[in-house]
C-alpha cells in the first residue's frame, strides 16, 4: 500500500452513555482504505463494525461520541470538520448503503424524487435535467423500465429492487468512498448475488474505494481485496482475503472460519478445537419400525388475494369466486418423515415453507390435503380445538426469531414452564421448577439465567430457552423454522450441535426449514427443495446437493458465495 | 363602545394579528350609537305572542311593547324616587274613553289608530283578539278567567269604534284584568291570512311575526342571542317613545353581564344576582332601581297532604328553625323585605304580603319538635328549581344546616326547570323552596291561588281547609260589592289562619332590580316585572 | 401472574431493577419527577384531607362571608362563609375518586372490548367498531350531558358518563395493540403449549398491553375531572353542598367580575395542578414504558 | 378514491342508525315532562294533557319512534319549543357560528401545537422539550369555561383590550348577507372591511380559549410521532446522503409524522365541539352547542335530536375528509383502498 490511503482511521475510540454509565463500543482501532480498494470489516453482532462506519460519517446517535483518535479522509480531518462541511462530504464524497432496503427509503415519496433530492442537494444537476439524470442512474443500477419505476413508491418494489435504488442514491454524486453496512442481509441468496456483483462492478468501474461491513466471511472473502476482523470493539486481524481464508493467524479468526458452514465439513468440525473433546452422549438406537411418523399428501393452502376492494366486490357479485381470485401459497405437496429422521425443507422466502410448517403444526388449517401423524389423520381436526388434545404434546416447534417467540413479560423459567403447567401433568411449584432446571441443563443454559427476562438474555441464550420449551413435553416430531438464522455464526455452530445431540439422545425426528443450504447439509438426512408452493426436488442430502437434477437447485447452489482459492502456498501477508 | 376603547382594541388587534391599518371610526356609527339602547339579560323570548303555547316571560315583554291594549295603568313615584305603575288608576291606550255600569263597560276606540302595516284598527279586531284570548286555552285563557272574562258572547262590537264587554258576575278584578298583557289587540285579517284549519288562531304565524299596532316593531330576531326593535313612528295610542332603536342581547354568564354594565357597553342590565346589584349600588357608577315585587313572596312550602308535614306543630317548629337573618344577609344581600319578625302572628293591616311573627328561635323549635312527637328528628328532602338556582341553592344550604340543629336531616334536590313544574303538579315533594307573585296585586287574588281548597297548581302545599276557603270567598264577594267591613274581617281572617297554621313559611318579598347607566331615564316598575321601553329615554 | 413462586431471593432483584430503572428515568427527566412529587401530595391530601382540615367544610358562617384570604382562612371564604381551603382539600377525595373510578371503568369496558376485538377479529371486531363509531359520532361533552341529565346528576352517573365518552379511545388503542400481537411468536408458542385463546388473551396479551393502557389511563384521569367540572358549570354536576372542585369553580365564576377572585381561583388552581400532574405523569410513564427509550 | 369513499360511507351507515336510536332513547329518558314545561307556570293538569296530545307525546314509544323516523326521512327535524323555530332553520343559522369558532380554534392550535411538537421532538430531553410539554399541558389542565372567564376578566374587564363578550358582532353591526354563514368570509365577500375587523375582534378571545384547550393533545401527538419517525431508517439514509436539516426535518420526517396527527385531528375536533358548548355559554356565542344545552336542560327533544344528527353527519364527513387527506399524504393507503 504505497500511496497515501483514501481513509485513515488511527486509534479511534467511540463511547456511548447508557443507563449503566459509559459503554465503550470501539477501542483504539486502526483502519485504512486505499484508493480503489475494497475492504471488508467482518465481525459478529456487537463487535462495533457498524459503529465505526457511523463514526466516519459522523451520524452517531445522540448518546454516542468519538472519545479519541483521528479520522482523515483524503487529507481532511473528519473529526474536527464542522457540521456543514460534513454535510457537503456526506453523499458527495462518502456515501452509505444500509441493511434493510425497503425501510431505508422514504415510504411516502416517489423513489425518483428521492434520488433527485440528493442530486439537487449536491448541485449535481439543475432543475431541468435532474429528472433525466435520475433516470440515467436508475439504468446504471440495472432497473428495468426506469422511466416507469421513477414514479414508483418503495412499498411497490421488491427487496432487491429497493436495494438498487439505495445504491443509486449512494452513487448519485460519484463519491470516492462507499460504505456498505450489511447490504444483503435478509435478501434471498440469488438476489444477494446480483446485488453484490452490481456493487463491485459499479465501484470498480468508477475506481471507488468500498468498505463492506458483514458478518458473512464467505461474502467478504469472495468480493473484497482485504479483510479486517473485529471482536468486541477491537481489531483482531487484517490481511488479504486469500491470507485470512487460507491461513488465519488469530485464534478468533480461526474459530470464526471453522464455525462458518461450508461444503465438505461435518457438524462437529464447526465447534472450536477445544470443544471437540466433549464425549458424545449416549445415542439411542434408530427405531426399527420403518413406518413413517408423518405423511403429507397433496397439501394445499389458498388465501383470497389482498385488497379490501376484493371483499367489497364479493359483496355485490353473484356466483362463485372465479379461480384466479385466490393465491396458492402451498400447491399440492407430498412427503413423509420417518422416525428419528431429520428432513430439510429448503427454499427462498415466499416459497411457502413457513406456511407448510404452521399447517403441519396445526396452527392454521389447510385448504385440502392429508396430514397423517403416527397413523392418525390430524389434518381434519380444526386448529382452534387442537390445543387441548393430548396429541398436541407430540408435535412441537422451535421458532425463527427467539425474541419474538418469548413473552417479554415472562422470565425464562416461566416461559419453559408454560407447556409443563398446561399439558405436562406435573403439579406443585417445586416439581415444575425442578423439571425446568433439568431442561435448562439439557440445553446448556446456566441455571442463574432462568430468572432473567428475555431482554436481559443474549441471542444464543434466548434460542436455548426456545428449544428447552419445545422439548419440555418429549415431542416425537419437532419442526425447526430457521432456528439459527438470527444467530451469529459461532453461536449457530453450538446450537446446531445441540440440536443434533438432542435428536439423538431423545430420539426425535426433525423437519428443518431453512434458506441456507450449508446448514441443511450439516444436519439433514433428506432434503426437499421448494419453489412457489411446489416441491421441485427431493432426495438424500448429498445426492441433491452434489448432483442436483432440478436446475432451480443448481441455481441455488451456485448463488452461495464460497471462495475457491487455488491451494497456493502461504501468500505474503499485506500490511 | 366608546371611541377610546375602540381605537385601543384596534391597535391591540393590529399588533396581535398584523392587520392592515385600522378602519377610521365613521361618524354615522357614533350617532346611531346614541339613538340605540342596548340591554342584556340571561335568557330571551321563545315566542312573540303571549297567546302562544309555552311563551316564556321574556316573550311577555315583546307582547307588552309591540301590541296595544284597550287601557293601561297610570304612574306613581315610590319612596326611593323610582316610578311604578299605579294599581288603582287606569289611563287610556287604544280606547280614548270608557263608561262602566254594573252590567258592562263600553270603550270608545281611537279613530286614527293603525296597525304596523297601516290598516285602521276597528272594534272587530278587538272582538277577534278577545275571543282568541278566551278560547286558545292554556295560560292566556286561565288569566282571562281570573277576571271573569270567560265567554266570547261577553264581547260585543257596537260599531267600528265602540266595543262593549258584558260582565257575567260582579268581580272587581275584571277591570284590572283588562289592563294585563293578555287582552292585546291583534290584526285579525293579517293573522287569518296565515291561519289554517289545524291552527285557526294563526298561533304559528304570530310566534315570530308581530301582527299588532304597538309602540315598537321587531326588526330582527335571532333566537337565543338577539332581538332588535324599531320604533313605530305612526303610534297614536300614547306619547311617542324617545328611543328609536332597541337592541336586546342575551348574555348567559352573569359575570359578563355585570362587566358589560360596569364598562358602559350595556345601557341596562337586567336580572343580575342580588350580590352584584348590592355592590353596583355601593360603587355608584351606575343607577340601580330596586322595587319590591308586588304580591310576590319567596316561601318554604311544606306538603300538608301526606305525613310528616301534615302535623301543624311540626310546621311551626320549622318556622322557628329558619335562619331568617342569615338568608337576608348571605342570599339576598339586603335586597328584600323581610316577612318575619313581626310583633304578633296576626294581620297588622289589609296589605299583602306582610310580616308574620315567627323568628329564628332554635330552643322554641326544639320544644315544638318534642310536642309534635318527633323528639329524635326525621329525614326528608329539600327541593328547589335550578332555574332560580342563584337564590335557591344557597338558601337551601342555609336551611339544611339550621334544620340539622333541631334533628331534621335533609338532602338537597336540584331539579332542572323542565321537570320542576312537573314535580309541582304531582304535589308530592315534602319540602320545597319556591316563589309566587300574581299580576293582580290584591290579597284575595293571592290567597285564591295559593291557599284556596280548589288546590290550583300554585297551592304547592295542597293545603285544603274549609274555614280558609270560606274566608277567601267571602273576601272576594265583599270586594265585588266593596263592602269594606266584611272585606276587612275576612282578609284578617285568612291572613291570621295562614300565619297560625303556616302551611307555607313566607321568608321575604324579593325586589325587582335593574341596573342602568346614569344617562338612562324613564324606567318604570310594572306588575309583569318586564321592561316597558315606551317610557325610557337616553340623554 | 406466575404460578411459579420462585424462592424469595429472586423476585426482589426484579423489583430492584424496576426501581433502579424508574429512578434513572426520573433523574433524567426532572418534569416527570416533579409530577411524581405532585402526585404524592395529591394522594396524601385525598387520604388525610378530612382529618387535617382546620374548619368543617360544610359549616356556613354568613358573618364571615366573602372574606379574602387571611391568616384565619388561607384561601378566604365563599358566599355562605364556608372556609374554601377546607373545602378544596376535602374535595380532593371526591375528585380523585371520580377520576380513578371512571378510568378503571373505562379500562374494563373499552380496554377489554378492544383487546377482544383486536385479538379475535371477525364479528367481535365489527360490533365493537360500530359501538365505538356510534359513541364517537356524538360530541363528547354533549353525550356526557345527555347521560347525566337522563339518569340524574349523582356521582355514579358522572363516572359512568365519563367512562362511556372515553370508550372509543380505549377500544381503539387496545384493538390496535392486540391486533399487532395476534400473530406474535409467543402467542403461537402459547397455543403450542396447549393454552386456549381466552387464557392467551388474559395471561399473555393483556400484560403486554398494560403499559400503554396505563399511560392512557393517567391522561384520562385528568380529563375525567375536567368533565365533572364542565357538567357542574351547566348545572348538572354534583349536588350541593358537596365540596367538588368543578362546582366550586362554577359557583365562583359569577363572583370573579365583582372582585371575589379567590372563590373560583383556588379550586381552579387545585384542579389545574391535579390535571397537570396526571398529564405529565402520563408523558413520563410513556417514556418509561416506551421500548425505544430503554437504552 | 371513489371506492374508498363508498366504502367509508358503507361503514358509516350502521353507526348513523345507532346514533338515531340512541338519541331517541336518550331524549325520551330525559326526566323533564316537556308538556308540563311548555304548558306554562299556571297551567292546570288538563291544559298539560292537552299539550301532551298536541305534541303527540302520549303515544307509545314505538309509534313515536316510527313517526320520528318518517319525519327524518322527509328531512323534517321538527319544531324547537325553546326557540319557537323549526329546528332545521336554527341549525342552519347556528351551525356556521360554532363551525367558524371551532375551525378557527383548531387552526390556531395547530399553528401553535405542531411547531411546538416538532421543536420538542428535535431536541428530546432538553430544557426546551420540558418547557413545551409543561406549557402545552398547562393549557389543557384548566376547565375550558374557567380559561374563558379568566380571559374575559383580564382582557375585557381589566385591560379593556378585547371587545365585549357579546356574541359574534358588535351591536350596531347587522350580520353580513348570509352566503356561507361564516361572518369572516361573508364580510369579505360583501367587501366590508369594518365588518370583517369587528367579527375578527369578537372571535379572538373564544378562539384563544378553544386553542389553549386543544394544544396539548396535538403537541403531544406530534412530538411522539416525530420522535418515532426521526428514529427510523430512512431518516438515517437521508442524513447519510447529506440532505440539509430542513429537507430532512420537513420533507422527510414531518410529512411522515403528520399521518398519526391527522387521525387524532378527528378526535380533537369532536373533543372541541364538546368544549365549544361551554365557550358559547361564556361568550354568549349563538352557536349550536349552547342551543343543544338549553334544549337538553328544557327537555326539548327535537333540537337535541337535530343537533346530534348534524354532529353525526359532520363526524362522518370529517372522517371522510381525514381519510382522503390521509390518502393524499400516504400513497400506501390510496393504492390499497
Amino acid at each position: 500500500m504505497t500511496t497515501l490511503p483514501l481513509l485513515d482511521i488511527r486509534d479511534l475510540t467511540v463511547e456511548f452513555s447508557t443507563r449503566r454509565g459509559i459503554v465503550c463500543a470501539v477501542e483504539r482501532i486502526d483502519v485504512s482504505v486505499g484508493k480503489g480498494e475494497t475492504l471488508a470489516i467482518v465481525g459478529e453482532s456487537g463487535s462495533g463494525k457498524s459503529v465505526t462506519s457511523y463514526a466516519v460519517m459522523r451520524i452517531l446517535d445522540r448518546a454516542g461520541c468519538i472519545a479519541e483518535g483521528t479520522i482523515t479522509f483524503s487529507g481532511i480531518d473528519l473529526r474536527a470538520a464542522s457540521e456543514s462541511d460534513m454535510r457537503n462530504l456526506r453523499g458527495r464524497e462518502i456515501s452509505m448503503i444500509f441493511q434493510n432496503p425497503r425501510a431505508a427509503l422514504n415510504p411516502i415519496r416517489k423513489v425518483g424524487h428521492q434520488i433527485e433530492d440528493v442530486l439537487m442537494q449536491h448541485a449535481q444537476a439543475g432543475s431541468q435535467d435532474v429528472t433525466a439524470k435520475a433516470i440515467e442512474l436508475l439504468e446504471q443500477v440495472r432497473i428495468a423500465r426506469p422511466r416507469e419505476r421513477y414514479h414508483a413508491y418503495p412499498f411497490e418494489l421488491s427487496g432487491g429492487m429497493c436495494q438498487r435504488i439505495v445504491i443509486a442514491l449512494a452513487l448519485a454524486c460519484r463519491p470516492q468512498l462507499l460504505i456498505a453496512d450489511e447490504p444483503t442481509t435478509g435478501l434471498d441468496v440469488t438476489t444477494q448475488k446480483t446485488v453484490m456483483e452490481l456493487v463491485v462492478e459499479l465501484t470498480r468501474q468508477r475506481g471507488m474505494s468500498t468498505i463492506l461491513i458483514t458478518h458473512d466471511l464467505g461474502l467478504a472473502a469472495t468480493y473484497c481485496d482485504r479483510v479486517t476482523v473485529m471482536e468486541k470493539g477491537h481489531i483482531v486481524e487484517t490481511a488479504t482475503a486469500r491470507a485470512i481464508f487460507t491461513a488465519p493467524e488469530h485464534a478468533y479468526t480461526r474459530r470464526l472460519m471453522r464455525a462458518t458452514p461450508r461444503p465438505g465439513v461435518s457438524l462437529r468440525d464447526l465447534l472450536p478445537e477445544d470443544a471437540i473433546a466433549r464425549p458424545t452422549a449416549q445415542v439411542l438406537p434408530i427405531a426399527a419400525d420403518k413406518t413413517p411418523l408423518l405423511v403429507v399428501e397433496k397439501l394445499v393452502k389458498e388465501y383470497p388475494s389482498q385488497g379490501a376492494s376484493r371483499s367489497l366486490a364479493n359483496l355485490f357479485r353473484r356466483g362463485p369466486a372465479p379461480e384466479s381470485e385466490t393465491f396458492r401459497a402451498v400447491d399440492g405437496i407430498s412427503f413423509s418423515i420417518g422416525r428419528g429422521e431429520s428432513v430439510g425443507l429448503v427454499g427462498e422466502s415466499g416459497c411457502g415453507k413457513s406456511t407448510t410448517s404452521t399447517m403441519i403444526m396445526r396452527l392454521t388449517d389447510a385448504t385440502s390435503g392429508l396430514i397423517q401423524f403416527d397413523g392418525a389423520d390430524i389434518g381434519t381436526i380444526p386448529a382452534k380445538s387442537f390445543a387441548r388434545l393430548a396429541i398436541r404434546k407430540r408435535i412441537q416447534m422451535v421458532f425463527q426469531d427467539a425474541t419474538d417467540s418469548l413473552n417479554p413479560r415472562f422470565t425464562a423459567a416461566r416461559a419453559i414452564a408454560d407447556p409443563i403447567l398446561r399439558l405436562g401433568g406435573i403439579k406443585g411449584r417445586n416439581a415444575v421448577r425442578a423439571r425446568c432446571e433439568v431442561l435448562a441443563r439439557q440445553v446448556g443454559l446456566p441455571l442463574d439465567l432462568l430468572d432473567r427476562f428475555p431482554h436481559q438474555l443474549s441471542g444464543g441464550q434466548k434460542a436455548r430457552v426456545g428449544i428447552a420449551r419445545a422439548i419440555a413435553l418429549h415431542p416425537e416430531l419437532m419442526i425447526l423454522d430457521e432456528p439459527t438464522a438470527a444467530l451469529d455464526v459461532s453461536v449457530q455452530a453450538v446450537v446446531l450441535n445441540l440440536l443434533q445431540e438432542l435428536k439423538e439422545t431423545l430420539g426425535m425426528s426433525y423437519l428443518f426449514v431453512s434458506h441456507d443450504l450449508n446448514v441443511v447439509r450439516l444436519l439433514c438426512d433428506r432434503v426437499l427443495v421448494m419453489r412457489a408452493g411446489r416441491i421441485v426436488e427431493q432426495g438424500p442430502t448429498n445426492q441433491v446437493l452434489h448432483a442436483p437434477e432440478a436446475d432451480y437447485t443448481r441455481e441455488l447452489l451456485a448463488a452461495i458465495p464460497h471462495p475457491t482459492f487455488e491451494p497456493e502456498s502461504n501468500h505474503a501477508r499485506s500490511a | 363602545m366608546k371611541r377610546r376603547d375602540f381605537l385601543k382594541s384596534v391597535t391591540a388587534v393590529a399588533a396581535g394579528t398584523a392587520l392592515p391599518a385600522p378602519a377610521i371610526w365613521s361618524p354615522a356609527k357614533a350617532q346611531s350609537r346614541q339613538e340605540t339602547l342596548l340591554f342584556v339579560t340571561e335568557s330571551g323570548p321563545n315566542n312573540f305572542d303571549i297567546h302562544g303555547v309555552g311563551t316564556n316571560r321574556p316573550g311577555y315583554e315583546v307582547s307588552w311593547n309591540c301590541y296595544d291594549r284597550l287601557m293601561s295603568h297610570g304612574k306613581k313615584t315610590l319612596a326611593d324616587g323610582t316610578e311604578s305603575y299605579d294599581r288603582d288608576t287606569f289611563t287610556p291606550e287604544l280606547a280614548e274613553e270608557w263608561t262602566a255600569s254594573d252590567k258592562s263597560i263600553t270603550f270608545k276606540l281611537r279613530k286614527n289608530a293603525t296597525f304596523h302595516d297601516g290598516t285602521a284598527i276597528t272594534a272587530k279586531d278587538v272582538k277577534w283578539s278577545f275571543d282568541r284570548a278566551v278560547t286558545v286555552g292554556g295560560f292566556p285563557t286561565f288569566q282571562m278567567k281570573a277576571g271573569s272574562l270567560e265567554k266570547p258572547e261577553q264581547f260585543v262590537v257596537v260599531d267600528d269604534h265602540t266595543f262593549r264587554v258584558d260582565f257575567i258576575r260582579k268581580d272587581n278584578l275584571t277591570i284590572p284584568d283588562l289592563a294585563v298583557i293578555v287582552p292585546g289587540i291583534y290584526h285579525a285579517q293579517l293573522i287569518q291570512k296565515h291561519a289554517n284549519e289545524k291552527d285557526p288562531w294563526g298561533l304559528e304565524y304570530t310566534k315570530n311575526n308581530i301582527a299588532g299596532g304597538g309602540a315598537y316593531k321587531v326588526a330582527r330576531w335571532q333566537p337565543g342571542s338577539e332581538v332588535v326593535y324599531e320604533r313605530n313612528d305612526a303610534w297614536k295610542s300614547g306619547p311617542l317613545p324617545k328611543v328609536r332603536r332597541i337592541v336586546w342581547r342575551i348574555v348567559p354568564s352573569s359575570g359578563n353581564r355585570r362587566a358589560l354594565i360596569e364598562r358602559g357597553d350595556a345601557d341596562i342590565s337586567f336580572d343580575l344576582p342580588n350580590k352584584d346589584f348590592a355592590e353596583l349600588r355601593q360603587i355608584g357608577k351606575v343607577r340601580v332601581a330596586s322595587t319590591p315585587i308586588g304580591n310576590g313572596i319567596w316561601y318554604l312550602g311544606l306538603n300538608c297532604k301526606n305525613p310528616p308535614f301534615n302535623n301543624v306543630k311540626l310546621r311551626q317548629a320549622i318556622a322557628y328553625a329558619i335562619p331568617y337573618q342569615k338568608i337576608m344577609d348571605a342570599v339576598m344581600f339586603g335586597l328584600a323585605n323581610p316577612m318575619y319578625g313581626g310583633k304578633t302572628n296576626t294581620a297588622s293591616n289589609l296589605t299583602w304580603p306582610q310580616q308574620h311573627g315567627y323568628n329564628t328561635d332554635i330552643a322554641k323549635a326544639k320544644q315544638l319538635m318534642a310536642e309534635a312527637g318527633f323528639p329524635n328528628g326525621l329525614e326528608t328532602t329539600l327541593s328547589f328549581d335550578l332555574g332560580f338556582g342563584v337564590i335557591g341553592e344557597p338558601l337551601c344550604v342555609l336551611v339544611q344546616e339550621s334544620l340539622n340543629q333541631i334533628g331534621i336531616k335533609t338532602t338537597i334536590n336540584k331539579i332542572p326547570g323542565a321537570n320542576w313544574r312537573n314535580e309541582l303538579l304531582k304535589k308530592e315533594l315534602p319540602m320545597i323552596v319556591n316563589t309566587f307573585s300574581g299580576w293582580l296585586d290584591y290579597p284575595e287574588y293571592f290567597f285564591f291561588w295559593s291557599y284556596h281548597g280548589q288546590n290550583a297548581v300554585f297551592n304547592t302545599m295542597s293545603y285544603q281547609d274549609k274555614a280558609m276557603d270560606a274566608y277567601i270567598d267571602a273576601a272576594r264577594t265583599a270586594a265585588a260589592e266593596n263592602d269594606s267591613a266584611a272585606y276587612d274581617k275576612n282578609v284578617r281572617g285568612f291572613v291570621n289562619k295562614a300565619f297560625a297554621e303556616v302551611p307555607r313559611i313566607p321568608l321575604f318579598q324579593p325586589y325587582l332590580n335593574v341596573a342602568m347607566q346614569k344617562n338612562i331615564s324613564g324606567y318604570r316598575y310594572w306588575f309583569h316585572r318586564q321592561l316597558d321601553y315606551r317610557s325610557l329615554a337616553k340623554a | 401472574m406466575s404460578e411459579l413462586a420462585v424462592p424469595s431471593g429472586r423476585p426482589a432483584r426484579g423489583l430492584m431493577a424496576l426501581l433502579h430503572h424508574a429512578r434513572y428515568v426520573l433523574s433524567e427527566n426532572p418534569v416527570t419527577a416533579f409530577a411524581f412529587g405532585l402526585f404524592l401530595l395529591i394522594i396524601t391530601a385525598a387520604v388525610f384531607g378530612p382529618l387535617i382540615v382546620p374548619y368543617d367544610p360544610y359549616a356556613s358562617n354568613t358573618a364571615m362571608a366573602l372574606k379574602p384570604p387571611s391568616m384565619a382562612h388561607w384561601f378566604g371564604t365563599d358566599q355562605l362563609g364556608r372556609d374554601i381551603f377546607s373545602r378544596v382539600v376535602v374535595a380532593t377525595q371526591l375528585d380523585i375518586f371520580i377520576a380513578v373510578a371512571s378510568v378503571v371503568l373505562v379500562f374494563l369496558m373499552g380496554g377489554l372490548a378492544g383487546v377482544a376485538a383486536g385479538f379475535f377479529g371477525g364479528w367481535t371486531d365489527r360490533i365493537v367498531g360500530r359501538i365505538a363509531d356510534t359513541i364517537m359520532a356524538f360530541p363528547l361533552f354533549v353525550l356526557a350531558m345527555g347521560i347525566v341529565a337522563a339518569l340524574g346528576n349523582t356521582v355514579e352517573n358522572i363516572i359512568l358518563a365519563t367512562a362511556i365518552v372515553n370508550f372509543p379511545l380505549y377500544a381503539r388503542i387496545a384493538r390496535a395493540e392486540a391486533n399487532v400481537r395476534r400473530e406474535a411468536g409467543f402467542v403461537m408458542a402459547a397455543r403450542l403449549s396447549g393454552n386456549g385463546d381466552g387464557r392467551i388473551v388474559l395471561t399473555q396479551v393483556l400484560p403486554n398491553i398494560m403499559p400503554i393502557m396505563v399511560v392512557q389511563m393517567s391522561l384520562t384521569m385528568g380529563y375525567a375531572i375536567l368533565n365533572a367540572a364542565g357538567l357542574s358549570f351547566i348545572g348538572l354536576g354534583v349536588r350541593a353542598p358537596t365540596a367538588e372542585w368543578g362546582i366550586m369553580v362554577a359557583e365562583g365564576a359569577a363572583f370573579m367580575v365583582s372582585g371575589e377572585w379567590w372563590i373560583a381561583f383556588f379550586p381552579g388552581a387545585a384542579l389545574m395542578v391535579s390535571v397537570f400532574c396526571f398529564n405529565l405523569l402520563g408523558d413520563g410513564l410513556r417514556d418509561i414504558v416506551d421500548p425505544q427509550r430503554r437504552t | 378514491m371513489l371506492r374508498m369513499i363508498l366504502q367509508r360511507l358503507m361503514i358509516a351507515v350502521p353507526s348513523l342508525i345507532g346514533v338515531v336510536i340512541v338519541t331517541f332513547l336518550l331524549t325520551r329518558a330525559l326526566p323533564g315532562d316537556t308538556a308540563a314545561y311548555f304548558a306554562g307556570p299556571a297551567a292546570t293538569q288538563e291544559a298539560i294533557d292537552q299539550i301532551r296530545v298536541k305534541l303527540g307525546l302520549d303515544k307509545p314509544l314505538i309509534v313515536q319512534f316510527g313517526r320520528y323516523v318518517q319525519d327524518l326521512a322527509r328531512g323534517e327535524l321538527g319544531m324547537s319549543l325553546t326557540t319557537g323555530q323549526p329546528v332545521a332553520t336554527d341549525i342552519r343559522t347556528r351551525l356556521p357560528a360554532s363551525a367558524e369558532l371551532t375551525l378557527l380554534g383548531l387552526i390556531v392550535s395547530m399553528v401553535i401545537a405542531v411547531p411546538l411538537g416538532i421543536f420538542a421532538a428535535t431536541r428530546p430531553g432538553s430544557m426546551v422539550d420540558h418547557l413545551c410539554r409543561v406549557i402545552a399541558t398547562a393549557g389543557v389542565s384548566l376547565p375550558v369555561f374557567f380559561t374563558g372567564l379568566i380571559l374575559v376578566y383580564v382582557f375585557y374587564y381589566l385591560l379593556g383590550l378585547a371587545p365585549a363578550p357579546l356574541g359574534r358582532l358588535d351591536i350596531f353591526f347587522s350580520p353580513p348577507p348570509q352566503v356561507t354563514g361564516f361572518f369572516l368570509i361573508d364580510s369579505l365577500i360583501a367587501g366590508d372591511g369594518d365588518m370583517f375587523l369587528a367579527s375578527l375582534k369578537q372571535l379572538i378571545l373564544p378562539v384563544l380559549t378553544l386553542a389553549i384547550f386543544s394544544i396539548a393533545p396535538i403537541a403531544r401527538m406530534t412530538r411522539a410521532s416525530m420522535l418515532a419517525v426521526l428514529a427510523s431508517d430512512f431518516i438515517r439514509t437521508a442524513r447519510a446522503s447529506g440532505l440539509s436539516p430542513k429537507t430532512v426535518i420537513v420533507t422527510y420526517a414531518f410529512r411522515n409524522a403528520m399521518l398519526p396527527v391527522i387521525t387524532t385531528l378527528g378526535m380533537v375536533f369532536s373533543f372541541l365541539l364538546g368544549a365549544n358548548v361551554l365557550v358559547e355559554k361564556v361568550f354568549a356565542w349563538p352557536g349550536i352547542g349552547s342551543y343543544a344545552v338549553e334544549a337538553l336542560v328544557a327537555s326539548d327533544f327535537a333540537p337535541v335530536q337535530g343537533f346530534v344528527l348534524t354532529m353525526a353527519v359532520m363526524y362522518v364527513v370529517l372522517n371522510l375528509l381525514i381519510d382522503i387527506l390521509y390518502g393524499v399524504v400516504d400513497p400506501r393507503v390510496r393504492i390499497e383502498a
